[in-house]
């Protein structure tokens, strides 16, 4: 009895906190892509690339050209911003009329091309800001200022997008996009326009999603490879298109992977999270925040 | 005895006689990986031209493979038993995750996405059991003692491998074929369109898309196994996950998803154009190779949708055939 | 053959269908009527197995049906079409109506399947050839292919959703016409969904009328045009359409 | 109003409409009637510009309506409800509203366009928070032709509005035209309900294999034996 | 016909292992085998046939049997990644051709296999886990003031074929000394996070944490450990994300100071005193040849001097006695001149000497009389401090006190 009362501990706190504040990061990169791939039913499998190059963009203006980060930030923003636009422009607008699985073998293509292009451009080499925030301190238990930012920055985030989904007439237009886009132009609406606009705010988040991120990571051309998948999951089990159900569905991941990583080996705690979605794809497919038909 | 057949029968005469009069070995090497890779994307091919999107093949491919190792190195089960056992193994496997998403109705990306969860489970898995499968150093089958090559189903000989890999290939070109004339390829062409309408006909929904997830985990799971037993080692990033997962799909939609070929056409591409732009720019210009494959990769989904081959079909379908050929 | 008890269903917190109980004999066409949203698909859906039930029991020919999974109950001889066509595109004309008379007969025959798609496509008078496309099919003859989808099944009781929407004033009569055929040469028991007043009181042998999920009237057509309640909430008051479905079952009704 | 002269239209390299000449006036309520695939869906997509002809020209009010792009010609006074609603189903009854003012021309007047709605579909302001894809298949007609009312249009243009719909709701339907004309609006009307539409329209046009056979007044119309050899495909 | 060695040389340019030190390796050994195709051996030519294995084992597989099937190969030369090693290793015996392993430390790649044709003159993985324990157990009374059973360490490592070979060591190393081992823990190189193992961590305090890791995850790991306050005594890495002060420096900051690293030692670092005067000009050209090929860099990597010195102790040692003895460059020439090898302490830019297990013994190929060393960074420097025969100071140990991991 005491042997298992020893777990709550402070220790087991500290990985709750932790937990959340990873969720956090989770849910600041499956934000971007739950517009893109929840919402406008596009799938960008390279998602997670345009994440690392907005980190070599920061890299290389902090770093190389000595930018002070708050200037480098918005730059590599509008930087991810513009190649998410671009993406949609060269890629996806030839193949919005075709099979799903078209979109992902294409971007796939370009998941490859973003790789082999930052081995090519910036080296295989493992690149830092080399900046260090602070440590916040309670007790003996110590949280990160940076992940700090990103639960932060995510929350903020997660709530800017969400109203300028619903309140805007721009956002009704991009929720209405992959419900019938042919009947879209009856309503005055450009699609191709909605679809640059989207793009290049998915763009746009992944740029602050990298911004914060680099803070944490190294960069190197495979840093996308630690988050691609999981952040695919993240959106579904949120529910497609569904913001407020992603960024729990983040924390519930994080969750998982910090407490199990706790109990069990970390590698188990990764097996864990992935049987609790495909658990979780049976008993709440549209979403942990759907009701139940 | 009509054309097709004819230039079917000569075209496999002519695969057959070909290592007795071609000997380099290592061109028969790529020419075996293909076509076991050929076999594991036809695998692939019978689920996904119905919209059965599934990137949990690594996953099976993965069972298929270390099953066999480790009875042969642990148990010292020979994998003539081994490999039918790692089939039944991963044929479970897709059972377990399939039944429940084929009866709730999972399809579209949530498929695809449980079934990437479930390729990622056997990598970790893999990964995390290093005490007996080596996790990611990888694993080798223990050597057969000489004279027992039959036995463990190790040749050192490329030629009995090219073989073996060719019979393989027609099995899963006629597995293929049997189900695009079979009424299940009707049946499924329904399901993937609209599944109501197709109950509604009478079929037995989840019942047709299990036993074409079946067939299909089974293929799979059976050239993992091959894979292992001819390069007589696996590690968890060469027969699992969803890098092999994501492989499968490339390949296949490349080559065309709807054409029996169009998965091995699929291979050939992805094979020999990753095998000559990696020795074409050598350590030269590292790097490029991914960067041009990635770039094909893009303009051939986007000028030929339908795959290589399936674009080439098509269009030779819509000129007049000339006269005489039937 | 049919006899449905208190059958409920629920969408979460909604009800479509309340308590519904109804026969259905051998040999008769059952009209069923009711405004949009009355839940007339929804028992349709349920019949044919496609929804379960929350609540309530299907006996067809004397056996509980009612959840069964919509393969089986097909195979047990219910055939439906769907109220918007839904046809397979990746399959031919023949190919469609092949699958249903493969798969709809519970044996499984080539041959069987063939001889019944031949039949059914020259019931509904569609092209018995093997590789016409479903493409160049009109909204008639998307409504004739998903009849003769549901022949194909060999099926004892058909359920005939809205066959005639969309379909001009020709069309629909040829296809009433059709119905009736295919209750007195091949002994097919129909249920059958219409909004088209004038049409449907003319092949119907009974009408029930549903409204907000619960049965509000049934009996002969002539009864029903005239119950004050159906016209309320169905039929309206003033308009040709009543006016002439109730001309239509007097007319019926003195033959 | 509107005008258009020898248009051709199709789909590929099927063509579906063939010199088409036809002209709607300011104020008025034109029909066009014709047996399934005549081309009448096909004729409302072009003017819409959801698909562009091959020939001809088409003007609204004198403007060039081929020479605006698709999604500028709202702007021109057009409002199209499409064939089958193509409501927005995972969109509430308000968003789908709201879609129909997207215009900036629009927008600014959105408060009183949802206040012309509501007034004349109560209905709709039940149901604003109502996925409209749940909605009931009356209720789904009301709310799209409320969506195309939004943009405050000079014309509408209806496909078939009656279609599938409840006896009772038809008249409804067709109760709405009458109104939505009596607010000064100009409507042409696609229909399959002969006897009904007649009703409301000052003028129709027959459309059959993709020519126009036959025009004239409503009553001319009824008593016309054309109507009963295009549908009868004598 | 001409006499010449074709050598295929295989390490990772590209993908995950390529910045995890293999790209260093390849400079290394190119530098070398640049030098010697200008003056050839004994008479035979030198060429080198170059491949990229991309970070992956299926790539490195097919780049091997290209080479020797298609290039018709003298021999294999190279190899980052003992997930690499392994099937490559196995093919090669199979084929019968020679492959000489300059890095690949897994002893996995050799243990009990028997191979007549594959050679290591590298020390093990398991070697350097023993190693570092050893230099902590020595230590341990004197400097952390406790007795070996009461040490607390911890062993963490990437779950790749590296770190796993290394953790073995390492625990092996600790029962041998009976430290208490508190933690043993995996993971993988490309987890986003691993506040979870720094928790457990600070649950289990140790004093002396032994890491085996890539730069992302020691970096990451560096920075949770900070943000989390995890304290320890001593840091004690081993090679690879270790071996590369840059990226370390990058990442940690002020924290990389005092860290420990358990390598081959870096040539440059190696005692020339007691080393065999022929060498120490082979370094200076060495270092010149790098700085050339990637300038400006700081602290020069212990891997690019692995490959070097290794490729140097082929092409001086065993390829002229194959040529001369055995006369030509067929693999069983090359076997028996490797075996014969027999080159005593300090006779190696990397200060061991060399002599290979032989035929019928457990680790068959390997080279008997190699070790690594340890060393500590101390600022911006590296100093080796174990063992003592190769020693340029004293320890710094435990942490001093201010330092951000210090638990003094
Ligand atoms: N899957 C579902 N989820 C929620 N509500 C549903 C579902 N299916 C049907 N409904 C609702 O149930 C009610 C009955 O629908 P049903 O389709 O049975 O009507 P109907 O009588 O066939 O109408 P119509 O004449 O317009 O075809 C409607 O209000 C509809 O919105
Ligand atoms: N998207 C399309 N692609 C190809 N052909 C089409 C398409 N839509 C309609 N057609 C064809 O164009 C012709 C005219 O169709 P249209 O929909 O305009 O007819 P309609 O008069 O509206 O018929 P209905 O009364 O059935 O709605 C038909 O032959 C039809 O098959
Ligand atoms: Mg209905
Ligand atoms: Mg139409």
């Amino acid at each position: 009895m005491q042997g298992f009362l020893d777990i709550f501990d402070i220790y087991l706190l500290e990985a709750v906190v932790n937990g959340i504040l990873l969720g956090g990061v989770l849910a600041l990169l499956a934000l971007g892509l739950n517009l893109i791939f929840g919402v406008i039913d596009v799938t960008w499998i390279c998602y997670a690339e345009l994440v690392m190059i907005g980190m070599y963009g920061m890299y290389y203006m902090v770093q190389v050209f000595g930018l002070p980060y708050w200037v480098a930030a918005p730059i590599a923003i509008m930087l991810v911003a513009a190649l998410g636009a671009l993406l949609h422009y060269i890629v996806i607008e030839p193949l919005l009329t075709a099979p799903p699985i078209n979109q992902l073998l294409a971007t796939g293509g370009v998941l490859f091309i973003l790789q082999s292009f930052a081995t090519v451009a910036f080296g295989i080499d493992f690149r830092n800001l080399g900046i260090r925030l602070p440590v916040l301190a309670i007790g003996d238990m110590h949280f990160s200022y940076s992940r700090l930012l990103a639960f932060v920055a995510a929350l903020l985030g997660m709530l800017a997008v969400y109203f300028f989904m619903t309140r805007t007439y721009t956002g009704t237009a991009i929720r209405a996009i992959s419900q019938d886009r042919q009947i879209m132009s009856l309503m005055g609406v450009d699609t191709r326009r909605i679809y640059l606009i989207t793009s290049a705010l998915g763009g746009a988040l992944a740029g602050l999603a990298a911004c914060l991120l680099v803070l944490q990571y190294d960069v190197h051309p495979f840093v996308g490879l630690s988050f691609g998948p999981i952040t695919f999951l993240i959106c579904v089990l949120g529910g497609l298109g569904n913001f407020v159900g992603g960024f729990l569905a983040a924390f519930v991941f994080a969750q998982i992977i910090s407490l199990g990583g706790l109990f069990s080996d970390l590698e188990w705690g990764y097996v864990l999270a992935f049987a609790f979605f495909i658990v979780m794809m049976f008993i709440r497919p549209a979403g942990l925040l759907a009701r139940r038909s | 005895m009509n054309f097709r057949n004819a230039a079917w029968a000569t075209g496999l005469v002519g695969l057959v006689a070909l290592p007795f009069v071609y000997r380099e070995p290592y061109h028969l090497h790529i020419l075996v990986l293909i076509l076991i890779w050929s076999f594991a994307y036809t695998a692939w091919s019978i689920m996904g031209r119905f919209g059965l999107v599934s990137l949990g093949h690594g996953g099976f491919m993965g069972v298929g493979a270390y099953v066999t190792a480790l009875l042969w190195n642990h148990l010292g089960v020979s994998p003539w038993i081994g490999i039918p056992v790692s089939m039944v193994a991963a044929g479970m496997l897709a059972l377990v995750v399939a039944y429940p998403c084929f009866r709730f109705r999972i399809t579209g990306h949530y498929f695809v996405l449980v079934t990437l969860a479930l390729s990622g489970i056997v990598l970790q898995v893999i990964t995390a059991t290093r005490d007996y499968t080596g996790g990611s150093l990888g694993y080798t089958p223990n050597r057969a003692p000489s004279g027992k090559g039959l036995m463990a189903l190790q040749f050192d000989d490329k030629t009995t491998w090219y073989l073996i890999a060719l019979g393989i290939w027609v099995l899963g070109l006629l597995i293929w074929r049997w189900v695009d004339r079979s009424m299940s390829r009707y049946a499924m062409e329904a399901i993937s369109e609209d599944e109501d309408a197709a109950a509604a006909a009478g079929v037995n929904v989840t019942a047709e898309k299990l036993k074409i997830t079946l067939i299909s985990a089974l293929m799979t799971a059976l050239a993992g196994a091959l894979y292992c037993q001819y390069q007589m080692f696996i590690s968890p990033d060469t027969v699992s996950g969803i890098a092999v997962s994501l492989q499968m799909v490339f390949a296949v939609i490349v080559g065309g998803l709807y054409v029996s070929l169009g998965p091995t056409v699929g291979a050939v591409i992805t094979i020999l154009l990753a095998e000559v732009l990696r020795i074409g720019f050598g350590t030269k210009a590292v790097g490029w190779d991914n960067l041009v494959y990635g770039l094909l990769l893009v303009i051939f989904i986007i000028f030929l949708p339908k795959g290589i081959l399936g674009s080439i079909l098509d269009r030779l379908k819509t000129q007049p055939k000339p006269s005489g050929m039937k | 053959m049919l006899t449905v008890e208190g059958l409920v269903k629920r969408f979460g917190g909604f009800t479509a269908v309340n308590n519904v109980s109804f026969r259905v004999e051998q040999g008769e066409i059952l009209g069923l009527i009711g405004p949009n949203g009355s839940g007339k698909s929804t028992i349709f859906n349920m019949l044919s197995g496609t929804l379960i039930p929350t609540a309530g029991s299907i006996l067809f020919n004397g056996a509980e049906i009612a959840g069964h999974a919509p393969h089986r109950i097909i195979n047990g001889g219910i055939g439906r079409t769907f109220q918007i066509p839904r046809p397979f595109h990746r399959l031919s004309i023949f190919e469609n109506v092949a699958l249903a008379g493969y798969y709809g007969q519970g044996r499984h025959s080539r041959a069987r399947a063939d001889e019944a798609a031949e039949r059914a496509l020259a019931m509904v008078g569609l092209p018995t050839d093997r590789h016409a496309s479903v493409d160049g099919l009109g909204a008639a003859g998307l409504k004739k292919l998903e009849l003769a989808k549901a022949l194909a099944t060999g099926p004892k009781l058909l359920l005939a959703d809205e066959s005639l929407g969309g379909l001009d004033e020709h069309e629909m009569d040829q296809a009433a016409d059709m119905l009736r055929k295919i209750r007195d040469e091949l002994g097919i028991t129909i249920i059958w969904v219409e909004h088209i007043m004038g049409v449907l009181m003319r092949v119907v042998d009974r009408v029930m009328v549903l409204d907000h999920g619960e049965k509000i009237s049934e009996g002969l057509p002539s009864a029903v045009a005239s119950d004050p309640r159906v016209i309320e909430v169905y039929l309206g008051t003033d308009a040709d359409s009543s006016q002439a479905a109730a001309a239509e079952a007097r007319r019926k009704a003195g033959v | 109003m509107l005008e258009l002269k020898s248009l051709d239209a199709g789909y590929g390299t099927f063509q579906a409409l063939f010199g088409i000449n036809l002209d709607v006036k300011a104020g008025e309520a034109v029909g066009v009637i014709g047996p399934n695939g005549a081309g009448k869906t096909t004729l409302m997509r072009v003017i819409s510009g959801l698909i562009r002809p091959v020939r001809g020209s088409i003007t609204m009010e004198g403007h060039d309506v081929l020479a605006t792009p698709a999604h500028r010609i709202v702007d021109l006074g057009i409002a199209h409800v499409p064939e089958n609603r193509r409501l927005f189903p995972r969109l509430t009854v308000d968003d789908n509203l709201k879609m129909g003012a997207y215009m900036p021309g629009a927008r600014a007047k959105y408060a009183e366009r949802l206040e012309f709605v509501f007034d004349l579909f109560p209905r709709m302001k039940e149901r604003r928070s109502q996925m409209a894809g749940t909605m009931s298949g009356g209720e789904q007609q009301m709310c799209a032709i409320g969506r195309a009312l939004m943009s405050d249009p000079k014309l509408l243009l209806l496909d078939e509005p009656s279609a599938g719909l409840a006896p009772v709701v038809v008249q409804q339907v067709f109760e709405l035209v009458k109104r939505i004309r009596a607010s000064g609006l100009t409507v042409l009307i696609v229909e399959q309900n002969v006897q009904q539409v007649l009703k409301v329209v000052d003028r129709a046009y027959l459309l059959e294999a993709g020519s126009i056979r036959a025009s004239g007044t409503s009553e001319e119309m009824m008593k016309t034996d054309t109507i009963k050899q295009a549908y009868l495909g004598v | 016909q001409e006499k010449k060695i074709k050598i295929g040389v295989i390490y990772d340019l590209t993908g995950p292992l390529a910045g995890g030190g293999s790209e260093l390796q390849y400079i290394g050994a190119k530098i070398m085998l640049d030098q010697y195709a200008k003056t050839g051996v004994e008479g035979y030519k030198v060429e080198a046939v170059y491949a990229d294995a991309q970070s992956k084992p299926d790539v490195a597989i097919n780049e091997a049997v290209r080479l020797i099937e298609q290039e018709k190969v003298n021999m294999l030369l190279g190899f980052f990644s003992s997930a690499q090693c392994v099937p490559v290793a196995a093919r090669v015996e199979q084929l019968k051709n020679f492959m000489w392993i300059t890095t690949c430390i897994s002893s996995a790649v050799l243990a009990d296999k028997n191979f007549k044709y594959v050679f290591r003159p590298q020390a093990s993985g398991d070697q350097f886990g023993m190693m570092t324990m050893d230099f902590i157990a020595q230590n341990s009374k004197e400097k952390l003031g406790k007795e070996p059973k009461d040490l607390r360490v911890a062993i963490i490592h990437e779950d790749g074929a590296y770190g796993v070979d290394v953790s073995k060591g390492n625990e092996a190393g600790a029962k041998k000394a009976g430290f208490n081992i508190v933690l043993k823990e995996g993971y993988s190189a490309t987890a986003p996070d691993l506040s979870a193992l720094v928790t457990k961590l600070k649950r289990a305090r140790p004093d002396v944490v032994f890491h085996t890791g890539y730069n992302p995850d020691i970096t990451l790991f560096g920075r949770q450990a900070r943000e989390q306050g995890l304290k320890f005594a001593a840091l004690v890495g081993h090679g690879a994300g270790y071996g590369v002060y840059e990226k370390l420096k990058e990442g940690l900051g002020a924290d990389v100071n005092y860290v420990f690293n358990t390598d081959p030692i870096s040539i440059w670092l190696a005692n020339q005193k007691s080393m065999d005067s022929k060498l120490p000009p082979v370094i200076k050209m060495v270092g010149e040849e790098f700085d050339k090929a990637k300038p400006g860099v700081a602290i020069r990597s212990a891997h690019v001097g692995m490959a070097a010195s290794n490729t140097y102790l082929f092409l001086t040692e065993v390829l002229p006695r194959a040529i001369k003895k055995y006369g030509g460059v067929d693999p069983d020439a090359l076997r028996k001149a490797a075996l014969e090898t027999d080159i005593p302490e300090g006779g190696t830019m990397l200060g061991f000497g060399v002599k290979f297990h032989g035929e019928g013994t457990q680790m068959a190929g390997q080279n008997e009389r190699s070790f690594p060393v340890v060393i500590q960074y101390v600022d911006d420097k590296s100093y080796v401090v174990w063992p003592k025969s190769q020693a340029q100071r004293e320890a710094v140990l435990p942490l001093p006190k201010g330092t951000t991991f210090s638990n003094q």
